[in-house]
Parts: structure tokens; C-alpha cells; sequence
């Protein structure tokens, strides 16, 4: 059957209006492959863009592993994950990373006990999901370790947080390529250092975490099959064709976007499901 | 009986009178129907505009109305067992959102008093000022909360003060403009007579208005009392404390936590319910005498 | 043409009125006096169905008009208009606008919805409010009309209902002198002139004595008098009202005490 | 004044009545007072005095009406940009950079006024700071090096990695990567036309002159056209976008309302006491009520999210929803505060129920339900602002994020004054409006 | 004691008070007479200091008070009652509060705000009403009494300012003739016994003969009379009050008409 028009949502992380912007090329071309109008929408928090897949108000989305799951532990049979960014270094996955001040003194997560730590968002992979279980594992339940467990609502409010002393450390999330004073090759800090919100030279790292998968780009499983396909293919195809819009949609530098299944988020899955539990 | 029982002793300026009638009645008709199209046009325009400008179409979205609910009351019948145990550890999140309310409302209605005797006609302390104290009130109500709020944490860090501040800015607006609408309706001649004995200012407000309008500013209080603990839990919701953000935190965990989101927001939900009855209750008698 | 047969109105556990029964067979000025409570209103308004009656019938050419309902019931009260003492009408809406809604019935729902009545009717209107002398007041706000002014805009709304029945409840209670002579004056006319039947309750003998043909007097939900105006002595009317032997009937009275030329040829003058 | 005796009795009764009267206005106030002392304590006034951060309101508010350009050379490729804010459509073409940037070969120097002036050289860069000295950076082999006069001052932040300088006249960062400086200046920068618009260059006099005889500058368009254009396609400032979403954000709030209106007035009239004789469907649609405007209209955007997707209708429709809540209550309370004697004047008629409703109950609750309805429509318009943010759409959306981003100062000053003139507008209007239709019918 | 000096007070274009100028040297009963708009109580509004002056002086002891400002303005005001038409108390607060309103200036702003009263003050209020007879409506709200016997707590208010001179705005314009005698007879007595001058607009020609020591006539803001009662001729009052030949006297009375005995003799019980 054909479909009347397709909907992206856009997860958050830049302010609304520069979302917008830096998916404009994206929208207008996939508006060209498939004929139909397409509009962009950019929620202000991920569960906006949660709710409207399971709703099926949209139709594509770019998520965190964590939000996939999230989706997935709701209704299996949502969505389907059909491809994910590639890193410069060719690997698919990236770090989430502890910080603090420099001036603060401190240098590792167990020097932040009994001090006030940030996370991101609730729906975040790296920004509270995969930290939060693997710290949970090494220091016991978080709220008796730090004297206060925070959501700042996102990984940039998290870095400015900590820059400004607000808290003591937070996590986020970068590639782990490159240099520390430059925020590293991508991800949040390379962002907030690029837009002079802070000094790499006032932070340090405390800690690093194991491997996160990137998190997958979406369609809803019950998009005619053709459509499905075409939008994979252009995004597939978008490095090659327009670097530009490439970089705007992929958040920064990235050599491509490449095929992925549902066997690889078992793990954030799984984590998810134990969160679950002791919240 | 006929209608021609009726004589018709028209008098000679019947028929002007009847032709002015007609003419009334035509210009009426014309300007309602006007305005008539005019809301509906707009109505139905508007809808479909934002409609077309919204992700999911409304007919296509009704089936799907109440399957978030469903979710949500589904999971939590299931967990129901730990509605008392969430009860009790979100009590003092609710706690501090009734405070948050409280204190905002108190100041703000301090504030408020102040703005509308300072910007009433013909009680004002310095008359040729009312202009701009009502332009201060006008803009403290223009501003959503949310926004004062956002600021305040950037520079106060995060907690309950950014919401007071927030909402105690807007009530004063708020109420403001009740108040001194209140004010101005009051009896002029106590003032006067306190005025001639030579009373200060203050004293003229406090002995001669303040009296006369203490019921209907507490009512109107009392009604803002019951807006802010709302205003309050929302402002928790982007960010403060308060049990608005424990409601966040566990809305967007989604699936797992929704015994949870049941939880607080039957907590919140009873509590308003319970300030509006009581608030409903103590507004009828202050108003009624 | 009216047969009222052994009428009661309960009201908890005291009878407002309480088995009363008369008849009236030609379209006579009825007046029915009696003091505050007696039962007056009730029995109007039960004639008239905003009421409903514990027991008996009302015969209105052989037909009980306390058993209508629904449809019909509406239908006998477009034909039994009802004035008031309060007057009763919509007063943010203009008069002849006022006077048309004693068509509500007979005119589809819809096209009254938005106020759209036939030029037909409108024109009316107009006449009735000509015929009782209010014409220029039409386009007015009925609240901008003086109390007199307003009684007679409820006169014509009960006109314009082309009524067979109009029931008068204490019409002139909230007037002035002046304007009370006018309005009972009015209701005379219309009475005699178009021969429809007037009920009404009178809070003043002698009103009832000026202008009725029969007066029913009324005492405790009971009929205590019914009779002439010549009948109407001061010996009855203690009864009626039951006042002690210090019953004074001018306490009673709202007349122009003394000289009423001047006022009568004004009332003429309004009414010609 | 002559002594007369007063009853004993009398006087003890008024004194008493004082003593209590003096006892309540003493208690109150200090009642008051104890409730802000225990609130002032549990809200940690104290320990925020410690924690507020005074540098960002001053940044905060510098930022509302400040712009900065960035001066940015990528030390590798030796490519300079001057782009306002840092943004790549705020870039300035390199032929036609601001006069206080010269462009010598290999050198660029920077006046940043007031005798500050920064010089990137090949290899390094230069920084006069009048009444101080002169910062000197090269690179080394093992990072920069910094050459200034000793001892450091706090405002001069050094590792071996990067370098950077905070003054009065701006600010100043060197890595190996790239050397960058700041110029912070008044005014809200490329407000009205960006720099790829060909009006950017002209003084207002000379737009003036342009838009009434000037030549075309696009062949294809009148020039107030293409000013227009220009303005409305902002890139910077996307006025265009930023009108539309304000207008959803009004659109929102009169759709929300009046919807509700409409709906209310039926169920308000089933929920009067004298209008509906059934007593349980009056007190389940009196629940009803109660629980729809319990349940915040945040919370109603979130579950019809779900079901509507992100946009302006989802939130139009939770304002419809609480505000049917509200509505439905107070008209209900309008219907049963009623001059039954009109209603009874019109039942008389014989008129049926639509019909007593229309004639007997509309006429005298019409300004009643009229002026409540207008005063929400002005309180939801703001409302529309927190909805629209959670729901993707209209102003708030902009204006939340804005400030979460925490560097978009100047557009948080530009929406807020929007939203706030909007705000005021609907004031009016709804003013102007209840006078024009409650007064003269 | 009191010196008017060419005062003139201006509204818009018209002077509602004429440059007019009279001195009183002793505490007399001083009667303004003129009709209405004459600008009398503008005059008395002035002297009060609720009302500035366009021009000129008023000399108290030699001191012009029109010129003082802010505290000493109030301070002024305190020793210059002021009694209105309208009575002018609050009216939701008790009858002792209202009389002690009079120390408003001499008290702390604060300590009044938060009724802290010294309890002699609140004895000396008792005392006062006492004298005016009313000692047993003190605990009552204000707006409880009748007309009278509020006029009598403003007047307890005026005594209780403990003031030189008392400024009566047509202090009994809103009362019954048996309440305006008292009102009338006590402003008398207090003149007479406490040796406070007085001076009172008065609409009525037979109250400025009959207490009055000195007569005051205004008209258009102008003084057209000034002189002992005696010398108001009927001719005289046709002047101040524009009024053409056919000039009723009596139609300005308010005076109770035949046998005034049991009125005073009731007001002097009460007054006793
Ligand atoms: N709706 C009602 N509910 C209860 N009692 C009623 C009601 N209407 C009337 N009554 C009672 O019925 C009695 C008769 O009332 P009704 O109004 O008929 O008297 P009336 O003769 O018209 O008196 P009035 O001159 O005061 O209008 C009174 O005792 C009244 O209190
Ligand atoms: N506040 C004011 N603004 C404008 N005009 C005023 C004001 N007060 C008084 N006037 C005018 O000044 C004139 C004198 O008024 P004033 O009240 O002094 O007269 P009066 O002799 O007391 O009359 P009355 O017997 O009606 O009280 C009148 O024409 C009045 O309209
Ligand atoms: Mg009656
Ligand atoms: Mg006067």
C-alpha cells in the first residue's frame, strides 16, 4: 500500500532550530526518493520520539541503542534497526566517559563518592544506561555511593553542568578518538568545546566504559517494504553522495553508515531489562 | 381566534417605526452571520492547518487513543501490591511542590497588594506612576514561568528557589491585576476620612481598603494557591524538584516504571483534588459572608 | 370552557391548594384574591403546567389539560399565556424580539435557534406592540424599559401567543399607580375587545372590584368566596384575608387616591 | 474632658475584644513569618547563597544583547574564518571582512579595541594587552610555549596543549589545532539581514533609498521584495521559522480554547443542577470534569502523544481536554446562578428545551461564559508555550531548548520578547473584545 | 485665630472658590450657607488639606497651613477634624476602632497597623462615646448603627483628634430631622463647653439661625454675606441663593415642623 507521507524525528542534543537545519538536506532528499512530503520533527525530549514510532506517527527516527531497547522492550514488533554509523576508525560503537574539574581535584570515580554525579537522560545509552549498570556493578547502588544521582536532561546540560560546578563529575559520551583537549574526533565534549561552551584544558577524565554499540537508525516494520528499502539506501549511500549532509545527520565526522540487526543491542537490551529492576 | 382580531389602529409613524426595526434587524443579522462564518472559518481552518502540520492525522490517531493508558494502568495493576510503599517515598517530593506553591503564592500575593494599591486610580501613592506599575504587572504575567525558571537554574543551580522566584513573579502579575480591579471598586469614603485625620498612607490602605477588600483578595488567593500547586508540579516536570520530576524520571523510563508514574501521579492528583474541594469550600463562605 | 375539578397541590405535607373546584363558562375578567400564601400562584401555574397538580382535572372544553404531556402540553401552553409580577422576559434581548418568543411554539426549533422569524411575524409583533402603545420602544433592550413599559412587552409576548387563556399573576404588584392603571386597563381591553378570558390574581380589592366580573377569593389553598364584585363586602374580605375586626381595606389598596381624570385620560391618550 | 463613669463591664468587654484583635494581627503575620523561616530552611536558602553563580547572570545578561564574532585560523592549513557566533552561515565571505580584521599575507591582525590587539603569526600568534605586556605563543616541538610577563595572571589559563586569555576586550584560545579569538560587540548581530544577503553591506539610509528607487539588486524582484526575502529567510535568526512556530504556539491556544468552549457548553448544561433533573449522569460528568482538569494539561500532551504524534493538534487537543475540564465546571456553576425567571417567562410559551436554553439561559450567561472563555484564551496562549515544548512545536519548543543549549542567549531575548509582546497582544484583544461584545450586545 | 487670605481654587477653567477672605478671631459656630456647586465644601476640603489650593493663604495662628507638606501636613490635619456627609467610617470595623482612627497621626504607623492600642487610648475613646451617649454600640461594626448614631461616632472621631478647630461638611444633609437635631446639638455643646471652634456647611437657612454665632453666604465661589444670623433677611437668602421672588424658605427646611419639646427633651436624654 502507499503511504500519504513520512515523518523523521530527530532526538535531541543541539537545540531545536540547528536540528532543523542540519537535516534540511536530509529531508529534501529523501522528500525527492520517495515523492511523498516529508517533515521533520524534533521533540524535546527522547521520549517524544519514542512514543511517536510506537504510535506510528513516525516513521524513521535516529535512536540510542537505550532507546531502541526501550521501544523494543515495549512492542518487538515496532520497528526494525536497518543501519548505523560507522566511526572514522571503522569501528561501530563509542565510549561513555566520566569527568570532573580540573581544579576539583578529582581524577577517578572513587574520589567522587560521596559528591553529587550527573547523568543525562533516563532514555540515554551512554548518558545514564550502560554507566549506570556498570558502575552500579562496581560500587553498589549509586544513590547511597554519590550523595546525589541527577538527570541534567542531556549530554550537553551534563558538561556545563560540571564545568560550571554545578556537580561534582558526570558521564557523556564521545568516540574516544583523538585527543582529550580537543574534546576528542566526535561526540558530545568535541561539540561543546567547538561551540566555546567550555575549556577542554578545565576538565579531566575519571573513568571509561566498556564498548557502547551506536545506536541504530529505525524504520516502522509496517512501512511498505519498498520504502523501507529506498530510505535505507539513500541513507546508506548519503557519505558518498553529499558529505555534507552526511556530517549534519551523523552528528559530526563519520566514515559511513553501515547494515545492522537486532543481534547486536541484545546486550543494551539485557542491561536495560536489569535496570529495570533495581530502580 | 384569528389574528385579525387584532384592529390594525396603526398609528401614521408605524410605518417608520417598523421600517427602522427592519433595518436594525438586517444590520444585525449580517454583522452575526458575519462573525459567525468569521469563527468558523477560523475554527475549522485552524484545525485542519494544524492538523496537517501535526505528525499523526486525528482520525488515524483516535484508535489509538487509549493505548498509552492501557499500557500504563496494565503494568501498574499488575505491580499493585507497591502503590502504598511509592505513595510514601514520593510524600515528601510532594511536600516540597506544596511548598513550592505555598511560598510563591504568599509572596506573590504580598507583591501583588503592594502592585495594585501603587496602580489603582485614586488610591495610588504617587497617581502619576499607575501607568508604569501596571505595564510591570502586565509583563510579569506575560512571561511564562517556565522560561523564568530555565534562567533562574542556569544561575542559581538547580532546586526549588528558581521556582518560587518563577511563580511568586507570575502570581504577583496575576493577582495583581484582580487585586487592583478589586480596589477599585472599593468605597472611597473611609479613605477619605482617614485621610482627613491625617493618617500616612500606609495607614489609609491598611485601615481603609485593605478591610473592605480582604474577602475577595483571599478568595482570588486562594484560587491562585490551588493554580500554583499545578504550575509548581510542572515546573518540576523541566527540571526542578519536586514531585513533577520524580513524575518525569519515571515517564520516561516508560515500560518497568509505570507502577511508578501511576503512583506519583495518583499522589499528585489527589492532592490537587483536595486543595480544589477545600479551596471550592473556603472561597464560597469568604465570598458568600 | 374551564372546569376545574376538586384541584390539589401538595407541597411536603401542607396543601397549597387543596380541593377546589368552580367552573367558568364564557371569557370573563376572573380575579382571584386572597392573602400572601393562599394559594393563588399555585393554582395559576398549575393551569398553565409549570406546575404539576397532585390530583384533579382541569376541563378545558371538555378536555384535561393536567394530563397533557410532552408536545401537547407545550402546545396548551402556547395557548394559556401567562403574564407575571416580575415580568419575566429576556432582558438583553430587544423587545420585539421578546414579544416573538411567544411563537417559540409553533415555529420550528431551528429557525428560532438563530433567531430567524418570518417578516410575517415580525411585522406582528410590531402591531401589538403599536396596539398597546410600546411601538418605538421595539429595538429597545428590554431591561432599558421602565417596569410599566416592560409589563406591557409581557402583555404582547401573551398576545402574540394568540392565546385562548391569559393568566395574570399579580400583574401590577410591582407597579407604580400610574403604570398599574395602564396595564389592568389593558388587560380590560383585551378582555372585552378580542373576548379572550382573563385569569388573574389581584393583591388589592379594589382592583378586583374595578375591573373583574368574578372574583374568586381564596384562603389556605381553599375557595372561601365566589362572586360578583358587588358581592365583595368588607364582612368577606376579613374573611378572605383573615383579618381581625381592625382590618382596614385601604391598607390594602394601591389606587390613585383621589382625583384619577388626569391619569385616565394619559392611560387613554398611551392607549388609542 | 469630663470624667464620666463608664460601665466597668463595657470597658473590659472592648479591651478584651483588642487584646484578642491585636492577638491576631500579631499571630498572623507571625504565623506567615514562621512558615517562610521553616520554608527557607528546607529549600537551602543558605546553602544557594553559596552555590548561585553570579558570573553567569552577568554572561546571561551581556549575552542578551551581545554578539561575538569568532576569528579562527586552522593552524595546519593556515584557512582563517570570521564567523559570527561560530556558525557557519554566519560566516563572513573572505573578501569582505569587518574592517577591524587586516589581512597581510601569512599575518592577520585583530583589533579588538580599547589597544588590544591580537596578531596571528606564522607559527604562533601575539597578544598586546595595553597596561600588561605582550603574550607571546610558539610552537615548539612538545606543544605551544608561552612567553609573558611574569607572574601569570589568573586571567591567562596555560598548559603545554593550549593557551587562552580572557579579557574585558574579548577572549583569546591557542591550541596546535587552531588559534582563536573572540570579539564580543553590542546588538544582535546580522539581526535583519545575514551576510549573504546583498543588504548586509548597506547603511539604512541606503536601504531606504534602495527599496523605494534603488536598482534591482535581484533582476526578478522588486527590491522590498527581496528585503523582504531576505529578512524572512534569515538564516541566522530564521524569523520565518520563529513566526510560524509562534503563531502555532497562538494557533494552539485559540483552537484549544474555543474547542474546549464548544464542548463544554452542552456538557456544562447537563451538569447544572436546574438544567439536568438526572442526578447521575450530572454527578459522573461533574467527576469527569474534575479529573480531566486534575490531570495537568502536560500530562494530557504526553498520553495523546502516543496517539497523535508530535505537533501542534496533539497540543491543541490537551488544551481542549483540560480546558474542557475547567469550562465544563464553571459554566455548569454560570447555569445554575441563573435568573430562573426568565427561563419560566419562556417555558410558558410552550417553548421546548433547546428553546428555553437558547432564549431563557444563553442571553443572560453569554457575557459570564464569554469573559472566561477570553481571559483563558490570553493565560493558555502562554501556556501553549510549555505544551508546545514537550510536544515539538511553537515558540516553547525553541525557547526551552535555547536555554538548555545555554549559549543561544540572544534568541532566548528574542523569543521571550515575543512571546511576552504576544502575550500582551492577546491581553488586548481579549479586552477589547469582551468590552465590544459584552457591553453592546 | 483663623485668617483666610485670597484663596482660590481653580477646576479645569471654572474656580469653584473665588479668592474669598474672612478672618474669625475667637472659637465661634461659623455657618457656610449656599446652594449647591456654591463651593463650600471645596473651602472646608482646603482648610483640611484634601483639597490644594490654586492661590492664596490660610493662616492658623499666624502660620499659612495651605504651605505645609508631608508631615506637617498630616500633622495639620490632626488637629483639624474634619466631619462629612456621608460619615466617611470604615465601615467593617468596630465603632472604637473607628474613633480611635482620630490618634492615627499622633501613633506609630507600625503599632496601628497591628492594633496595638495603649489602653488609655482605647479608655478615652470609651469616654467619648460615652459623652455622645452612644458608649453601648462600641464593640458593634460601624455600618450596623443608623445614620445618626454614625454621624455621632465621626463626631467621637473629630474628639478623639483632640483637634482646634472642627470642619462639618453638611453633617446632617443625610439625616432624619430627629437624628440632625442631635447631630446638630452636640456639635453646639462641644463648641460651647470644650470652647472648639466649629465651622459647617449647612444647607438649610433655619439651622445656620438657629446655631450659628456667625453666617457665612457663598455663591459661584464668591463670599456674598458674612454676619451674625440676625442679619439674614429673607432678602438677603434670595440672594445667596439666586433664587427669583417666588423664593420659599420653607422648602430649604428640613426642621421638624410643629412641636419640637419631646425631640429635644429625648435628645437631651440621650446627650445627658
Ligand atoms: N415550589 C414550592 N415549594 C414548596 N412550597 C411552595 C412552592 N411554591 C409555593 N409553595 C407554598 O405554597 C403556598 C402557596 O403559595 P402561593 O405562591 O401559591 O401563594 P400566593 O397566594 O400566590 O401568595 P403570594 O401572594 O405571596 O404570591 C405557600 O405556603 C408557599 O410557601
Ligand atoms: N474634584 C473636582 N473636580 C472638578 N470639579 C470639582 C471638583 N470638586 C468640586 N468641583 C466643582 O467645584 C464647584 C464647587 O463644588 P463644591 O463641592 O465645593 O460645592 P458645594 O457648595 O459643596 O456644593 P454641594 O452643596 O453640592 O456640596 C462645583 O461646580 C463642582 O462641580
Ligand atoms: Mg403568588
Ligand atoms: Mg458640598
Amino acid at each position: 500500500d502507499e503511504i500519504k507521507q513520512f515523518n523523521i524525528g530527530i532526538m535531541g542534543g543541539e537545540n531545536a532550530r540547528d536540528r532543523m537545519t542540519s537535516n534540511e538536506c536530509y529531508r529534501a532528499a529523501i522528500e525527492a526518493e520517495l515523492g511523498v512530503p516529508v517533515k521533520i520533527f524534533t521533540p524535546a525530549d527522547y521520549d517524544g520520539v519514542i512514543q511517536g514510532l510506537l504510535g506510528g506517527t513516525l516513521d524513521m527516527a535516529w535512536l540510542g541503542a537505550s532507546g531502541y531497547a526501550k521501544i523494543y522492550l515495549t512492542d518487538p514488533n515496532a520497528v526494525v534497526p536497518v543501519l548505523t554509523k560507522q566511526n572514522m576508525d571503522g569501528s561501530t560503537g563509542y565510549y561513555a566517559f566520566g569527568f570532573a574539574r580540573k581544579d576539583s581535584g578529582i581524577t577517578s570515580v572513587e574520589q567522587a563518592k560521596g559528591k553529587s554525579f550527573a547523568f543525562a537522560d533516563p532514555n540515554s545509552t551512554s548518558g545514564y544506561l550502560v554507566p549506570g549498570a556498570e558502575l552500579t556493578e562496581k560500587f553498589g547502588k549509586l544513590e547511597d555511593f554519590f550523595s546525589e544521582v541527577r538527570f541534567s536532561g542531556g549530554h550537553e546540560q551534563s558538561i556545563v553542568a560540571v564545568a560550571n560546578g554545578d556537580v561534582a563529575a558526570g558521564v557523556t559520551w564521545a568516540d574516544g578518538l583523538g585527543e582529550w583537549e580537543d574534546g576528542y574526533n566526535s561526540g558530545a565534549f568535541r561539540k561543546a568545546a567547538d561551540a566555546g561552551l567550555i575549556d577542554m584544558n578545565d576538565l579531566v577524565q575519571i573513568w571509561q566504559s566498556k564498548l557502547i554499540p551506536e545506536g541504530p537508525m529505525v524504520v516502522r516494520n509496517v512501512l511498505p517494504q519498498d520504502v523501507k528499502d529506498k530510505i535505507t539506501k539513500l541513507t546508506a549511500d548519503l557519505h558518498e553522495t553529499d558529505k555534507a549532509c552526511a556530517y549534519g545527520v551523523a552528528h559530526g565526522e563519520a566514515k559511513d553508515f553501515v547494515p545492522v540487526t537486532h543481534a547486536e543491542y541484545e546486550g543494551v537490551v539485557a542491561a536495560r531489562k536489569l535496570q529495570e529492576s533495581n530502580s | 381566534m384569528p389574528d385579525s382580531a387584532i384592529p390594525a389602529t396603526s398609528r401614521p409613524d408605524m410605518a417608520a417605526t417598523s421600517h427602522a426595526y427592519f433595518e436594525l434587524l438586517r444590520r444585525r443579522r449580517l454583522y452575526g452571520g458575519i462573525l459567525l462564518i468569521l469563527f468558523v472559518a477560523l475554527m475549522v481552518s485552524g484545525f485542519r492547518l494544524a492538523e496537517s502540520r501535526n505528525a499523526g492525522g486525528f482520525i488515524d490517531g483516535l484508535p489509538m487513543l487509549l493505548a498509552f493508558p492501557a499500557e500504563v494502568v496494565a503494568e501498574a495493576w499488575e505491580k499493585r501490591a507497591a502503590l502504598p510503599g511509592i505513595f510514601i517515598e514520593h510524600f515528601p517530593s510532594l511536600i516540597e511542590t506544596l511548598n513550592i506553591a505555598a511560598v510563591s503564592t504568599l509572596l506573590g500575593g504580598i507583591a501583588a497588594m503592594i502592585l495594585a494599591l501603587l496602580s489603582t486610580r485614586g488610591l495610588a501613592r504617587w497617581p502619576r506612576l499607575t501607568g508604569l506599575f501596571r505595564r510591570l504587572m502586565d509583563m510579569f504575567r506575560a512571561i511564562p514561568e517556565i522560561v523564568i525558571a530555565l534562567l533562574l537554574i542556569y544561575i542559581l543551580g538547580g532546586g526549588p528557589v528558581p521556582a518560587v522566584i518563577a511563580i511568586s513573579l507570575h502570581t504577583a502579575g496575576a493577582l495583581g491585576k484582580l487585586f487592583s480591579e478589586a480596589a477599585e471598586n472599593a468605597d472611597r469614603k473611609p479613605v477619605e476620612g482617614l485621610s482627613s485625620v491625617g493618617a500616612t498612607w500606609s495607614q489609609q490602605m491598611w485601615l481603609g481598603v485593605i478591610p473592605q477588600v480582604a474577602p475577595n483578595w483571599l478568595s482570588y488567593a486562594l484560587l491562585r494557591f490551588e493554580i500554583n500547586v499545578r504550575a509548581s508540579a510542572i515546573l518540576g516536570f523541566v527540571g526542578e524538584g519536586g514531585i513533577g520530576y520524580d513524575l518525569k524520571i519515571a515517564m520516561q523510563w516508560g515500560m518497568g516504571r509505570y507502577d511508578q508514574v501511576v503512583g506519583i501521579f495518583l499522589l499528585l492528583f489527589m492532592a490537587i483534588v483536595l486543595i480544589d474541594r477545600l479551596s471550592d469550600h473556603l472561597r464560597n463562605r469568604l465570598v458568600k459572608g | 370552557m374551564l372546569e376545574v375539578r376538586n384541584v390539589t397541590r401538595v407541597f411536603g405535607s401542607r396543601a397549597a391548594v387543596d380541593n377546589i373546584s368552580f367552573a367558568i363558562d364564557r371569557p370573563a375578567f376572573v380575579g382571584i384574591i386572597g392573602r400572601s400564601g393562599a394559594g393563588k400562584s399555585t393554582f395559576l401555574r398549575m393551569l398553565n403546567r409549570l406546575t404539576d397538580a397532585s390530583a384533579g382535572q382541569m376541563l378545558v372544553d371538555g378536555r384535561d389539560v393536567l394530563a397533557l404531556r410532552g408536545a401537547d402540553r407545550r402546545a396548551w401552553q402556547s395557548q394559556c399565556a401567562m403574564i407575571f409580577q416580575q415580568f419575566n422576559l429576556v432582558p438583553r434581548m430587544d423587545v420585539a424580539s421578546n414579544v416573538l418568543h411567544g411563537l417559540l411554539n409553533r415555529r420550528s426549533t431551528l429557525a428560532t435557534m438563530f433567531n430567524l422569524w418570518p417578516r410575517t411575524d415580525i411585522e406582528r409583533a410590531l402591531q401589538i406592540l403599536d396596539r398597546l402603545g410600546i411601538a418605538e420602544q421595539a429595538p429597545k433592550r428590554a431591561e432599558a424599559l421602565s417596569g410599566g413599559q416592560q409589563q406591557r412587552v409581557a402583555i404582547a409576548r401573551a398576545l402574540m401567543q394568540d392565546p385562548r387563556i391569559i393568566l395574570a399573576d399579580e400583574p401590577i404588584a410591582s407597579l407604580d399607580p400610574m403604570n398599574a392603571q395602564i396595564v389592568m386597563d389593558t388587560l380590560k381591553r383585551i378582555n372585552v375587545e378580542d373576548g379572550r378570558m382573563v385569569i388573574a390574581n389581584l393583591h388589592t380589592l379594589d382592583t378586583a372590584r374595578r375591573y373583574c366580573d368574578r372574583v374568586i377569593g381564596m384562603r389556605d389553598g381553599r375557595i372561601v368566596f365566589d362572586g360578583t364584585p358587588e358581592q365583595l363586602s368588607t364582612g368577606v374580605a376579613r374573611d378572605i384575608y383573615g383579618a381581625d375586626a381592625g382590618f382596614n381595606e385601604a391598607a390594602t389598596s394601591t389606587a390613585i387616591p383621589t382625583d384619577h381624570e388626569p391619569d385616565r385620560s394619559y392611560a387613554d391618550r398611551m392607549l388609542a | 474632658m469630663s470624667a464620666i463613669d463608664l460601665s466597668p463591664a463595657l470597658s473590659d468587654a472592648v479591651a478584651t475584644r483588642f487584646a484578642r484583635r491585636r492577638l491576631l494581627s500579631l499571630g498572623i503575620p507571625a504565623l506567615v513569618l514562621a512558615y517562610l523561616v521553616y520554608a527557607a530552611i528546607s529549600f537551602d536558602l543558605a546553602g544557594l547563597a553559596g552555590r548561585a553563580r553570579m558570573d553567569n547572570a552577568s554572561v546571561l545578561l551581556s549575552d542578551f544583547w551581545l554578539h561575538k564574532t569568532h576569528v579562527t585560523r586552522q593552524n595546519r592549513t593556515g584557512a582563517l574564518s570570521v564567523a559570527i557566533d561560530g556558525e557557519a552561515k554566519g560566516t563572513y565571505p573572505a573578501d569582505r571582512l569587518p574592517d577591524w580584521i587586516a589581512r597581510d599575507g601569512q599575518t592577520t591582525t585583530i583589533d579588538l579595541g580599547d589597544g588590544h590587539l591580537v596578531t596571528y603569526l606564522p607559527g604562533g600568534a601575539r597578544y598586546d594587552v595595553p597596561d600588561y605586556g605582550v603574550i607571546d605563543i610558539r610552537e615548539g616541538a612538545d606543544g605551544v610555549q608561552l612567553t609573558a610577563p611574569q607572574p601569570l595572571p589568573d586571567w591567562i589559563n596555560a598548559s603545554d596543549t593550549r593557551v587562552s586569555v580572557t579579557t574585558d576586550a574579548g577572549r583569546f584560545a591557542y591550541t596546535r589545532a587552531k588559534a582563536e579569538t573572540f570579539r564580543y560587540q553590542p546588538g544582535w548581530a546580522l539581526f535583519f539581514f545575514a551576510l549573504d544577503s546583498p543588504f548586509h553591506y548597506m547603511s539604512w539610509p541606503q536601504i531606504a533609498a534602495s527599496a523605494l528607487w534603488g536598482d534591482r539588486v535581484d533582476p526578478s524582484m522588486p527590491n522590498i521584495v527581496a528585503m523582504a526575502q531576505d529578512f524572512w529567510n534569515n538564516p541566522m535568526w530564521r524569523h520565518g521559522d520563529v513566526i510560524w512556530a509562534m503563531f502555532e504556539t497562538v494557533l494552539m491556544a485559540f483552537l484549544g480554547t474555543f474547542g474546549a468552549a464548544l464542548i463544554a457548553l452542552p456538557l456544562g448544561f447537563m451538569a447544572a443542577r436546574n438544567m439536568m433533573p438526572f442526578g447521575p449522569l450530572r454527578f459522573a460528568l461533574r467527576r469527569v470534569f474534575d479529573f480531566i482538569r486534575g490531570v495537568d494539561g502536560l500530562i494530557w500532551t504526553i498520553v495523546l502523544a502516543r496517539a497523535f504524534g508530535p505537533g501542534p493538534m496533539t497540543g491543541s487537543l490537551a488544551i481542549m481536554l483540560t480546558d474542557t475540564g475547567s469550562f465544563g465546571k464553571m459554566f455548569s456553576e454560570a447555569f445554575e446562578n441563573i435568573d430562573e425567571k426568565q427561563v419560566e417567562g419562556i417555558r410558558s410559551t410552550g417553548a421546548n428545551g433547546l428553546q428555553r436554553a437558547r432564549f431563557g439561559v444563553l442571553p443572560q450567561v453569554m457575557p459570564v461564559l464569554l469573559s472566561q472563555v477570553l481571559y483563558f484564551l490570553e493565560s493558555n496562549t502562554r501556556g501553549a508555550t510549555v505544551i508546545g515544548a514537550i510536544v515539538g512545536g511553537g515558540i516553547g519548543l525553541l525557547l526551552t531548548q535555547a536555554i538548555q543549549t545555554q549559549k543561544d542567549w540572544e534568541d532566548v531575548a528574542y523569543y521571550m520578547v515575543l512571546i511576552v509582546l504576544t502575550v500582551m497582544a492577546m491581553d488586548s484583544l481579549s479586552g477589547w473584545l469582551r468590552r465590544k461584545l459584552i457591553m453592546g450586545e
